[in-house]
């Protein structure tokens, strides 16, 4: 038996979230997020049913279901991405796949992404500057893709104006975190003044 | 520019990565006689027209689907986008 | 200084007081001023001096379109050139400096060109400078470049910062003049979505520069009383200072928000400009229109403004260019000025008309023209000829000029619009096709009166929402001016023999349109370059015109016949810094991490860009005081034990599906179809042109799913051309796909005790023993007790090795527990130089390999693409100049009493000249090889196959240097590959 | 008339009323030895070289617009004899070696300014690849330097090489490389070819070809039918649509370039510099502007303009790479359209039609081929033989393998 044993970081190369507030606006890390892609196989896009009763709902073209345990969102055709506590479903693909089975593709994506909580009061000025998201019209349970400084990156809409989920993939997370921090202090001065 | 996608509306085409003339979805038989040729005319033979253009676009920041866009190259209207591979599905049923 | 030229009213804020300099001299102004207007105020005339003559140079207009007066604004690395002080707002403590004047604005050397005026006219440079030819580059050149340029830079790093953001709109109203108020109320009630921009710091265009009344109140209060109600809508968003410079295509709009432009610098966070890209569904244009001067002798002097200007600074900023103004004027409007400085108790000496038809007022009206001024530094007096003969000098020191009105046209041009003339306002308004979803309205439409704009505005807000299904009202219009245009066409003054201005800054005149006809550079765009007529940085909106039509004078052609005014973006120039927004600096682009990044640092690792990815290049350890001590003792403990290197950055697809193996099969050139599950395969992927495209493995977890390596840099080409060929060419097979690359740290860990380290982490029930776990062999596994893990006994050094990846959260431990299991090998952590030399040892083709260029037979890998099987490049790769047998083949190169073999280098038969013809191939790679003890190589050569051993010269002339190298076998070490199976 | 710095002096004092046109206005005539399509660069350079080393004369210039309105009057003015491979190299060393007594022998100052360029190196496989490319340069005679870090930053200490992304760790250059002006070039070529007889007609657009039996006899123009013994086609921008109406398609896509000019500013740069780690090149004019450019737009177009993405894209790299210019602000963008060939080198060939030649897919590197092409061009047109420099800008070599492919992307078009 060997003696070692592997203890987490997080994408920031520390043992807790990243969270960082301005001006009563947060962005925080969340590695307690499990994330898995789905992918239906020809001729199976009725997997989408299966997905719906999983998830609790369907989740549409351009959608953000959440739901407990897992919560989805759509991410291209007859292809989803499911989240989940970490801490009871690190091997979510697995179970997914257990559920699925050769109807669908799965693949584990708990450390491809970075999932970020983004909370706050009038979070608009801020998301206008990083992506190009027509926001009056971004409802909550809304997901799309978009760049945020030059970063492929997933926003999700929990609370219009108030609440966010963003992803970007690991290995950008400081980037990333850099550019959405920069951005909050710049909001946060345009207000003051 | 803003490209139609056919499943997520208005896009911007930043978020696109394009490729060239829809003709590159009819790929011929490398195992065929004469594919030297087909190969020739079918890579380095374009086109190229002033009008309605065909053409291959991938959602590379988006759903990551291939689009076939119909534009105008003098004006850089839109005129219709599908899912590359619906039209290639669709050509594969003709042949 | 006292503000001598202030006049009553005004919408300043005279409780506030602010100081600033202008070339040293203190002045004073209010707030609600723009620069040019607090030193109209003090009397201050002269501020420029024009591009080629150097000649004295006061503003001519009171906005964005100045070509005189710009100025360096700001201290320090904050100066900004080339800056309008007519739309500059004055800030306490603001610093302004002349520019392109020396040693003073006063007297400046180079108005000596003035005086050879006569020699320096359009295209002179053309024609001369020629002999000797070498004192071009030597003398004419640098003393032309040193005259030449407007403003200066600082030098200095912009110590500001830009954001960028999206806005979508339903309608963007661009201008908030009369039409553009008017426009966004009826939308706005609508409840359409508006965005109303407008380059100036206080909304309502002329109406703050105008006496008219609207509805019973002044026209400056109407728009006080518009903005508020706009401002209660909260799908309305106001845009003040901000600059629509830009229409693209399909209703994308690029503008420019001066955020903190009219502050005093305070250091905070704010940024100093914000660049929006509007997505707008409709757009409705209402720019307004500029005004025309008329070209006659001597008529640039400081003082000598567009009549509306001059009033505009009456009204708005209580402020005259002089007390003594006359006014020369085409058109009725030009009279309106001589009405709202009298009445600001400014004497008007006369009005100057030359019409007929020119109307009467409270004051001396002169039928006739101005035929010459006087005044160096400022307009000091004017001289006109009456239509009865008589020459006359007025004692002024204010002339206003108004020769017409020009529609604001310019953002219709931005794509296919070609402006129409229009007869009866002699100017061009918008025509040709719009962009997309742009209506105009207002005086950029051509409808000059308040009455015209207002009722231009709501219904171009009303057509443009029907468009788009919603349903707006026109609101009742305030009652409001509505003369008509009453003008007759004056370009310029026929008679005076002195210089008539077209271009100012630019310093063309009438003199120089003739010329250039004479010459024959008739057409628009020959008379434009040839002269540079419109080349200014007023982008040709005070010049176009004049030019043209002095032109189609000269042809005997109509206006419409000899050309149109064209514009391109911007509407007004654009600080790169915004343009640039935040991606500048170490920002440029987004840095990617390896997940031993920080482990790596706290090595003391030093760091590579490896396009966005930083990776330890190697690691020093104490008493290494050279990069190549790392190296090498990296290396060489890879061949005598073990070493780990993060290979994380290498793209990983996961492929899945029924017909994940047929995929893989037409992607590759080599045969995927029959690999069993459990293994892996090293890969050729071809661009269907049979170029080398990317190398990389591709391992079978299970029947139906595979994973893809990458090269690092080919990661996202190689997924993107993996969905073209899976959606476009075989949409038939069963295949996902889907980018992993950052959900698995993976490491190399290599060399004779690799698999006795991984022993110690991999979890017992799993055997990588030689014999249960081959050379190519891939699992999934568990190690440190249970985290899941995968295992490829795959080798980029030709040693014992395998790449172990866990999910990327465990990486950093992973590293630690590699090195404390590690401990008793000597374990060695090694970076991408390291990882170089052991491959370039192993002969592995890499990124200066696989450079686009070369072919599977140039790789030595021809027999590797089957014949058996349709893939992508197969076809073409064997083409006559890509597969022939005497082609360029990657080979081995081992230095001979050398200490160097540069990449690079060409190479030559031994004893043959150095010619291109001599030339038969290249190094790509070289590193010097510890294991060896000497530098090494990799390198194309023409028939390298057949000349193991031969002898030939590496030259590097562009260092100086001429190496010999044998030829041998690009394997350097074990050839035969024993060692990847042990 | 003889241009000189007497000449000027004389009209200067005497009115300037000598000046005589600059190039004469002709009808034209019903039949030529050679018509030239395009009255671009390449073609009044063609022309020229017809009339002065290949003793044409019965030739003319047809030009849809006004001479010049191409690409060479929409350019970043560049020139240079920087590149790789044996099939572009002697090819562009003879441009330059053109462009270096094109004064004297045009009579005409396009102020040819070599003012060197500088191509910057921030990876050490970049380094490889420009020591390989610097001793290709050298080889051909076109003379190179390889910089390190220290020497590079004494050149051009304005340069970001305290916080960049990616530092800079070098540089190739070209001491010979340089700008011209670029209208000028077009005006010079026309005005040494209209005085060695050659017809410049404007405002006629060839509509047709007259073809019969594989051979060319002449074209339809909005002017009428003009004969021709030979017909050469360097319409660059148009190709595809040209070659359509003789029945041709070609290994072409037109696509747009932007390019960007500052407003004008006291010197700042001076020469040419090239950021190795983004979309960004820039000179300054002798009027003072920046001009400066980047990556084409990426997809097919006719239209001579391009979009915002790429504007932001040029001015990202032009900050990251000289902090200084933030403040400097953009005046005027433009479009031009880019023949984008298969491989990125140009095609300078004989068609399998009789008598019809063609000259095009010139990419973004047209301006600084100018020369060489009307040379290489009207060789080709007057001996039947391509020229020793152009042997390989053959239409056939893709059916060969024989790409020239500098960039090494290959046959995609807009990646070139």
């Amino acid at each position: 038996m060997t003696e070692y044993r592997l203890f987490p970081r997080t994408a920031f190369g520390a043992e807790s979230a990243h969270s960082v507030s301005i001006a009563g606006v947060t962005l925080t890390e969340r590695p307690d997020v499990a994330l898995a892609s789905v992918a239906a196989r020809t001729g199976e896009a009725e997997i989408a049913g299966t997905m719906a009763e999983l998830c609790g709902g369907p989740c549409g073209v351009g959608q953000y279901k959440e739901g407990a345990p897992f919560s989805t969102f759509w991410s291209g055709p007859d292809q989803w991405f499911v989240l989940a506590d970490h801490a009871a479903h690190e091997t979510l693909a697995a179970e997914l796949q257990a559920r699925l089975g050769d109807r669908a593709s799965v693949t584990e994506q708990n450390d491809g992404w970075v999932v970020f909580d983004l909370t706050g009061n009038a979070l608009t000025p801020m998301l206008e500057r990083l992506c190009n998201i027509d926001l009056a019209r971004f409802e909550a349970g809304q997901a799309q893709r978009c760049v945020i400084e030059h970063i492929s990156s997933f926003v999700l809409c929990r609370d219009p104006g108030l609440s966010y989920r963003l992803m970007c993939g690991r290995s950008f997370a400081r980037s990333f975190a850099h550019a959405v921090e920069t951005i909050m202090a710049s909001v946060a001065a345009q207000a003051a003044a | 520019m803003l490209i139609p996608h056919p499943i997520l509306g208005l896009r911007d085409a930043q978020e696109f990565t394009y490729l060239g003339d829809a003709s590159l979805l009819d790929r011929p038989d490398g195992m065929a006689e004469g594919a030297s040729e087909a190969f020739h005319d079918y890579l380095y033979l374009r086109d190229n027209p002033a009008g309605e253009h065909r053409e291959l676009w991938f959602h590379e920041q988006g759903d990551r689907s291939w689009l076939v866009v119909t534009r105008n190259t003098l004006t850089h209207e839109i005129t219709k986008a599908e899912l590359a591979r619906d039209v290639a599905l669709a050509r594969r049923g003709v042949k | 200084m006292t503000q001598s030229n202030r006049l009553n009213g005004g919408q300043i804020d005279r409780a506030q007081l602010l100081r600033f300099t202008f070339d040293g001299q203190s002045y004073s102004g209010h707030a609600g001023d723009t620069l040019a207007s607090a030193l109209l105020s003090n009397g201050v005339r002269l501020m420029g001096r024009s591009f080629k003559y150097h000649r004295p140079r006061g503003p001519i207009s009171a906005g964005s379109e100045e070509p005189n007066a710009l100025m360096m604004i700001g201290d320090g690395a904050r100066v900004e050139p080339n800056t309008r002080a007519t739309v500059a707002e004055l800030y306490d403590g603001l610093t302004a400096k002349s520019q392109n004047a020396w040693p003073s604005l006063k007297l400046d050397a180079l108005g000596i060109n003035d005086v050879f005026s006569n020699f320096l006219t359009a295209g002179f440079y053309y024609k001369t400078f020629m002999w000797p030819r070498a004192f071009w580059e030597k003398f004419y050149e640098p003393a032309i470049r040193k005259a030449a340029g407007l403003g200066r830079l600082s030098m200095q790093e912009d110590p500001d910062c830009y954001d960028k953001g999206f806005l979508h709109c339903d309608l963007l109203v661009i201008g908030a003049g009369p039409s553009g108020l008017m426009a966004a109320l009826t939308a706005a009630r609508a409840g359409a979505r508006v965005i109303l921009a407008d380059e100036d710091f206080r909304m309502g265009g002329r109406l703050n520069a105008e006496t008219h009344e609207l509805g019973g109140q002044s026209g400056a209060d109407w728009a006080t009383a518009t903005l508020a109600e706009l401002a209660s809508f909260d799908t309305v968003r106001l845009m003040t200072r901000t600059t629509v410079f830009g229409a693209y295509d399909h209703g994308v709009f690029g503008a420019v928000e001066r955020v903190s432009d009219h502050l005093r610098p305070t250091g905070d966070t704010r940024p100093r400009q914000t660049l929006w890209r509007i997505y707008a569904r409709r757009s409705l244009l209402c720019a307004g229109a500029t005004e025309r001067m008329v070209g006659f002798a001597n008529n640039d002097r400081p003082g000598i403004l567009q009549a509306g200007a001059l009033r505009a600074y009456a009204n708005r900023w209580a402020v005259t260019a002089g007390l003594r103004v006359t006014v020369f004027t085409n058109n009725d409007d030009g009279h309106r000025t001589a009405r709202d400085l009298a009445a600001k108790g400014v004497e008007i000496v006369a009005v100057i008309d030359p019409r007929a038809e020119a109307p009467q007022g409270d004051w001396r009206v002169i039928r006739g023209q101005v035929v010459d001024t006087k005044g160096r530094l400022g307009l000091k007096s004017v001289t006109v000829r009456g239509h009865d003969g008589r020459q006359e000098v007025l004692q002024v020191e204010g002339l206003g000029v108004s020769g017409g009105w020009n529609p604001n046209v310019s953002l219709t041009c931005h794509q296919r619009g070609r402006p129409e003339w229009r007869e009866d306002i002699a100017a061009f308004v918008p025509g040709g096709t719009l962009p997309v979803g742009m209506a105009v309205a207002g005086a950029a439409a051509g409808d000059l009166s308040t009455h015209g704009a207002l009722r231009g505005g709501a219904e171009g807000a009303v057509a443009s929402l029907e468009a788009l299904g919603i349903s707006a009202k026109a609101p009742e219009l305030p009652e409001a001016e509505d003369a008509p245009v009453q003008q007759t066409p004056l370009w310029y003054v026929g008679e005076g023999k002195a210089r008539k201005w077209i271009d100012f800054q630019n310093d063309v005149t009438v003199k120089d349109v003739k010329l250039a006809h004479q010459e024959g550079f008739v057409s628009v765009e020959h008379l434009k370059r040839y002269t540079t007529l419109g080349m200014a940085t007023d982008q040709g909106k005070n010049s176009n015109l004049g030019g043209l039509a002095v032109m189609a004078e000269l042809t005997g052609q109509t206006i419409a016949q000899t050309g149109t005014t064209m514009f391109r973006p911007p509407y007004t120039p654009v600080a790169m810094g915004a343009l640039a927004g935040r991606s500048v600096g170490k920002d440029f682009k987004p840095t990617r991490l390896t997940p031993s990044h920080h482990w790596a640092e706290k090595q003391g690792a030093v760091f590579v860009e490896v396009g966005q990815w930083m990776r330890a290049q190697w690691f020093p350890q104490l008493g290494e005081t050279h990069w190549r001590q790392s190296v090498d003792r990296e290396a060489l403990a890879v061949r005598k034990s073990v070493g780990v290197c993060d290979v994380t950055t290498l793209g990983k697809v996961d492929v899945q599906g029924r017909d994940a193996a047929e995929f893989l099969n037409l992607i590759y050139a080599n045969g995927f179809a029959k690999l069993a599950v459990g293994k892996t395969r090293y890969g050729l992927m071809l661009r269907e042109d049979g170029i080398a495209m990317d190398d990389g493995t591709a391992a079978r977890l299970a029947e139906d799913h595979f994973v893809v390596t990458t090269t690092t840099a080919n990661a996202g080409p190689v997924y993107r051309h993996m969905e073209f060929v899976r959606q476009c060419l075989r949409p038939d097979l069963d295949v996902q796909l889907i980018s992993t690359t950052d959900s698995w740290a993976q490491y190399a860990v290599a060399g004779p005790n690799a698999r006795k380290l991984l022993q110690k982490i991999v979890d017992p029930e799993f055997d990588i023993s030689n014999e249960a776990f081959p050379f190519m062999g891939c699992a999934e596994i568990t190690v440190c007790g249970g985290t899941r893990a995968r295992l490829f006994r795959i080798s980029f050094s030709g040693e014992l090795a395998y790449e172990i990846a866990v999910p990327t959260r465990y990486g950093e431990s992973l590293i630690e527990v590699l090195m404390a299991a590690g401990e008793e090998f000597d374990v060695t952590p090694y970076g991408t130089e390291a990882l170089g030399v052991l491959r370039i040892e192993k002969g592995h083709a890499a990124g200066n390999e696989l450079n686009g260029q070369t072919s599977a037979a140039h790789l030595g890998m021809a027999r590797m693409v089957s014949t058996k099987k349709d893939s992508i490049g197969a076809v073409l790769t064997r083409r006559e100049e890509l597969s022939r047998e005497d082609g360029l083949r990657l080979m081995g190169f081992e230095a001979i009493d050398s200490d160097t073999l540069p990449a690079g280098s060409h190479l030559f038969a031994e004893g043959a000249a150095h010619r291109p013809e001599t030339d038969q191939g290249w190094l790509t790679s070289a590193c010097y090889s510890p294991h060896l003890g000497k530098p090494i190589a990799l390198g194309y050569i023409k028939q390298g196959g057949e000349r193991i051993g031969e002898v030939v010269t590496a030259a590097n002339p562009v260092e100086g240097t001429s190496v010999k190298a044998r030829i041998v076998s690009p394997h350097f070490i074990d050839p035969e590959g024993a060692r990847l199976r042990d | 008339m003889r241009y000189s710095a007497a000449r000027v002096l004389w009209e200067g004092l005497t009115g300037h009323k000598g000046w005589t046109r600059a190039w004469r206005d002709p009808e034209p005539k019903p039949q030529y030895d050679i018509v030239i399509i395009g009255g671009g660069g390449h073609g009044l350079a063609t022309a020229h070289y017809l009339a002065s080393i290949y003793g044409q004369h019965r030739v003319a210039v047809l030009e849809k617009g006004w001479i010049g309105g191409g690409n060479v009057g929409r350019n970043t003015t560049i020139i240079r004899s920087n590149y790789l491979l044996d099939g572009n190299e002697p090819f562009y060393e003879f441009s330059l070696k053109l462009w270096e007594g094109l004064e004297q022998d045009l009579n005409y100052n396009a102020m040819v300014s070599q003012r060197s360029i500088i191509n910057l190196i921030h990876t050490d496989a970049q380094r490889d690849a420009f020591r390989r490319r610097g001793n290709a340069m050298i080889l051909h005679g076109a003379g190179a330097e390889l910089l390190n870090a220290e020497q590079v930053r004494r050149e051009v200490p304005f340069l970001n090489f305290d916080n960049a992304r990616f530092p800079i760790k070098g540089a190739l250059v070209q001491r010979r490389g340089g700008t011209v002006r670029h209208d000028a070039v077009a005006w010079g070529y026309a005005r040494a070819a209209n005085s060695r007889g050659v017809d410049i007609i404007q405002n006629c657009e060839v509509t047709g070809f007259r073809i019969e039996n594989g051979k060319v006899l002449g074209v339809e123009t909005t002017r009428g039918y003009i004969g021709a013994g030979k017909v050469g086609v360097a319409v660059a921008g148009n190709s595809s649509r040209v070659m359509a109406k003789a029945g041709m398609r070609l290994p072409i896509e037109s696509h747009v370039l932007q390019a960007f000019v500052s407003e004008g500013l006291k010197p700042v740069i001076p020469g040419v510099i090239t950021f190795g780690a983004g979309h960004f090149y820039v000179s300054q004019s002798d009027k003072g502007g920046l001009v400066f450019g980047g990556d084409i737009d990426g997809y097919n177009t006719y239209a001579q303009r391009g979009n915002l993405p790429v504007v932001e894209d040029v001015c990202e790299g032009g900050v990251a790479l000289m902090p200084i210019i933030g403040r400097a602000r953009l005046l005027r963008m433009w479009g031009g359209i880019m023949d984008m060939s298969m491989d990125g080198s140009p095609y300078i060939d004989k068609t399998h039609i009789d008598g019809l030649f063609f000259n095009g897919g010139w990419c973004y590197g047209g301006f600084k081929a100018t020369p060489a092409s009307g040379y290489a061009f009207a060789h080709l047109l007057a001996t039947g033989k391509p020229h020793d420099t152009a042997t390989a800008y053959r239409l056939d070599r893709f059916r060969r393998g024989g790409m020239i492919d500098e960039k090494g992307v290959g046959a995609q078009p807009n990646l070139h």
